[in-house]
């Protein structure tokens, strides 16, 4: 019982870190300042879903898999955040110089 | 507190699949982009494929019908490839025009 | 009423999406857009059951499809032009697709709600088969002939790809040669990612003889992760013309028929004795995996072209 | 337990259907990847939780290939960006 309660406080406050990050997605103002809410917001939010069914999850196999699970999810957001906030830098730079070269 | 559902999965996936075939059928046939074409052409694979999937979640109690998930679990793979064929021809037609704007 | 819920904003949302892929100007919003819709159809596939295709959606509607469309989207950029249409187009294409879409709608509906389905047959012979796995059953013993001719369409189409190369690419690497800066983010993603979508990938394919998963499902991971690494610069793409390349494609389809013929020993094309069931669709899974996995990367690459100068 | 789970999935697809709003509007072609993101990470978060609903753990099967994959789209995104397809931001020099 005490433990479904956990899961409960626990997915619900990844939820909660989820609509955060959309929040902060649908009202930023700029393309780097929406990825910098994105990116924190929806980690945590996996984050604290994964760690209240690892709770349920019965086998530690499972568990692990959650947690592997989250842990691929995080280094694919950190790549991603880096390289799409890259990209709109150079191509607004390359879009400034008026030099297109495609 | 959840209940009985009050309409069964099967039927709510199946009537999506044949929406996403509707949908794709116009995408495919509204004046576009050669990619675009191939883009919807997938939609209406993916909702035939929907379609033929939830109709073999019809008896629940069993779980979901093995035959129609192993001829969509193929169907997929070939969709991807006549996908990848599709964009092949598409990218050798823009070629193929392109040489002929300069030629001319 | 909180499963229907479910299932009902999961299929308003998919509509959502395949709309705004099928309207609108934009081809990249449009590109985007199907690549969440490949997502959602995954977790559509979950709430029926069928958590093997949802693998399979998983890596090709997650993974390879965006690679192939975001791929010929940077390569056509403005090229891609819109055919002439007659007028009315639109209004035809909107009848014809609300037509037909509202006639398996009416069709879908009338549906008896109890199916008598292949389970029971299924189930009863799945220990003849000599997996566990109902699906991989019916993909590798029961409808093997399917599977395998689907191995073989695979290399066809593959061909296809390949035969509209250039007069001056043919004999190069197929699709674009990459790169990245040394040591920068792209690259060390490349580097890392590889190793666990191997394991990743062989414990999919083992997985598939008593659970969901299989040689599709394991393979297209694989390719998937391949390509990573090509598109970080780290590996190049073989010459196709390259003689491994060309037996490791032949392969999968290649032992599979080898061991079908074998089965006419054994009273027919394609049947496995109960006692060598197990280990022949395990041999048979290894090989096709390797020659699907590869197949899908170079058709996801495309054709071979001359590296530019 | 299991309508919590469906019921946390409700909420996280309403989440899901906050960011195709951003992928619709954009502006540029960055947003609406960035938004397709959010939603990658949203679905590897609604497996996750299908698998706790139905209790069949063989779920999380499809999580680990969507947290396997989640960066490849993005990553084919800045491919297509660069100037002939075949580069990486990163290589640009931007002083």
């Amino acid at each position: 019982m005490i433990l479904d309660a956990i899961t409960m406080v626990l997915t619900l406050g990844g939820l909660a870190f989820f609509a955060a990050g959309t929040l902060g997605l649908l009202r930023f103002p700029d393309t780097h300042s929406r990825l910098h809410a994105l990116t924190k917001a929806d980690n945590l939010g996996l984050g604290l879903i994964v760690l209240g069914l690892a709770l349920q999850a019965g086998t530690p196999g499972n568990a692990i898999k959650l947690v592997l699970i989250w842990a691929l999810a995080m280094i694919a957001a950190g790549t991603t955040a880096q390289l799409i906030a890259r990209s709109a830098l150079v191509s607004n730079l390359r879009k400034d110089d008026g030099d297109r070269t495609r | 507190m959840g209940g009985d559902p009050i309409i069964a999965s099967w039927l709510v996936y199946g009537c999506c699949g044949a929406v996403l075939v509707g949908l794709g059928l116009f995408g495919f046939m509204r004046p576009t982009t050669t990619l675009r074409r191939v883009l919807a052409f997938n939609i209406v694979g993916s909702g035939i494929f929907l379609l033929f999937g939830a109709t073999g979640y019809r008896v629940p109690s069993t779980g979901a019908d093995p035959v129609p998930q192993a001829l969509i679990i193929t169907g997929i793979v070939v969709a991807l490839a006549a996908t990848a064929l599709a964009v092949a021809l598409m990218l050798a037609l823009a070629r193929v025009s392109a040489g002929r704007d300069e030629d001319a | 009423m909180i499963a229907s819920g479910f299932d009902i904003t999961v299929c308003v949302l998919l509509c959502l999406c395949a709309l705004a892929a099928v309207t609108g100007r934009d081809t990249f919003r449009a590109i985007v857009f199907f690549i969440v819709y490949g997502l959602l159809i995954s977790v559509a596939w979950l709430r029926i059951d069928a958590i093997d295709v949802a693998l399979a959606e998983a890596a090709i509607g997650a993974g390879l499809t965006g690679v192939l469309l975001l791929g010929a989207f940077g390569q056509m950029g403005s090229a891609d032009t819109m055919a002439r249409e007659p007028r009315g187009a639109v209004l035809i294409a909107l009848v014809a697709g609300a037509g037909i879409g509202a006639a398996v709608l009416f069709a879908v509906q009338g549906l008896p709600p109890e199916g008598a389905g292949l389970t029971a047959e299924v189930l009863a012979q799945l220990e003849a088969s000599g997996v566990g796995n109902p699906v991989t059953a019916v993909l590798l013993n029961f409808r093997g002939y399917d599977t395998l001719l689907e191995s073989i369409v695979l290399l066809v189409a593959l061909i296809g790809v390949w035969s509209v190369a250039s007069e001056t690419g043919w004999g190069e690497r197929p699709g674009i040669v990459h790169h990245a800066r040394a040591g920068g983010t792209l690259q060390s993603f490349g580097r890392f990612l590889p190793a666990i979508g191997l394991v990743i990938g062989a414990y999919i394919v083992w997985a598939g003889s008593s659970g969901p998963g299989g040689a599709f499902q394991g393979g297209t991971v694989l390719a998937a992760v391949a390509i990573l690494t090509i598109l970080a610069g780290l590996v190049d793409a073989p010459r196709v013309t390259t003689r491994w390349l060309r037996w490791a494609l032949v392969m999968g389809p290649g032992v599979f028929l080898g061991v079908a013929l074998l089965g006419l020993f054994g009273g027919a094309f394609l049947v496995f004795p109960q006692a060598v069931a197990y280990p022949a669709i395990v041999a048979i899974e290894i090989v096709l995996t390797a020659s699907i996995a590869l197949t899908l990367v170079l058709l996801v690459l495309g054709p071979p072209r001359e590296a530019p100068q | 337990m299991s309508d919590w789970y469906l019921a946390i999935g409700i909420g996280l697809l309403l989440t899901l259907a906050g960011a195709l709003f951003r992928v619709w509007r954009g502006p540029d072609a960055a947003d609406r990847m960035m938004a397709a993101q959010l939603t990658g990470t949203a679905g590897i978060a609604l497996v996750v939780i299908l698998a706790a609903a139905s209790g069949d753990w063989a779920m999380l099967d499809v999580g680990l290939v969507l947290a396997l994959l989640a960066a490849l789209a993005a990553v084919a995104f800045v491919k297509a960006a660069s100037p002939n397809g075949a580069g990486d931001p990163e290589e640009d020099d931007l002083s």
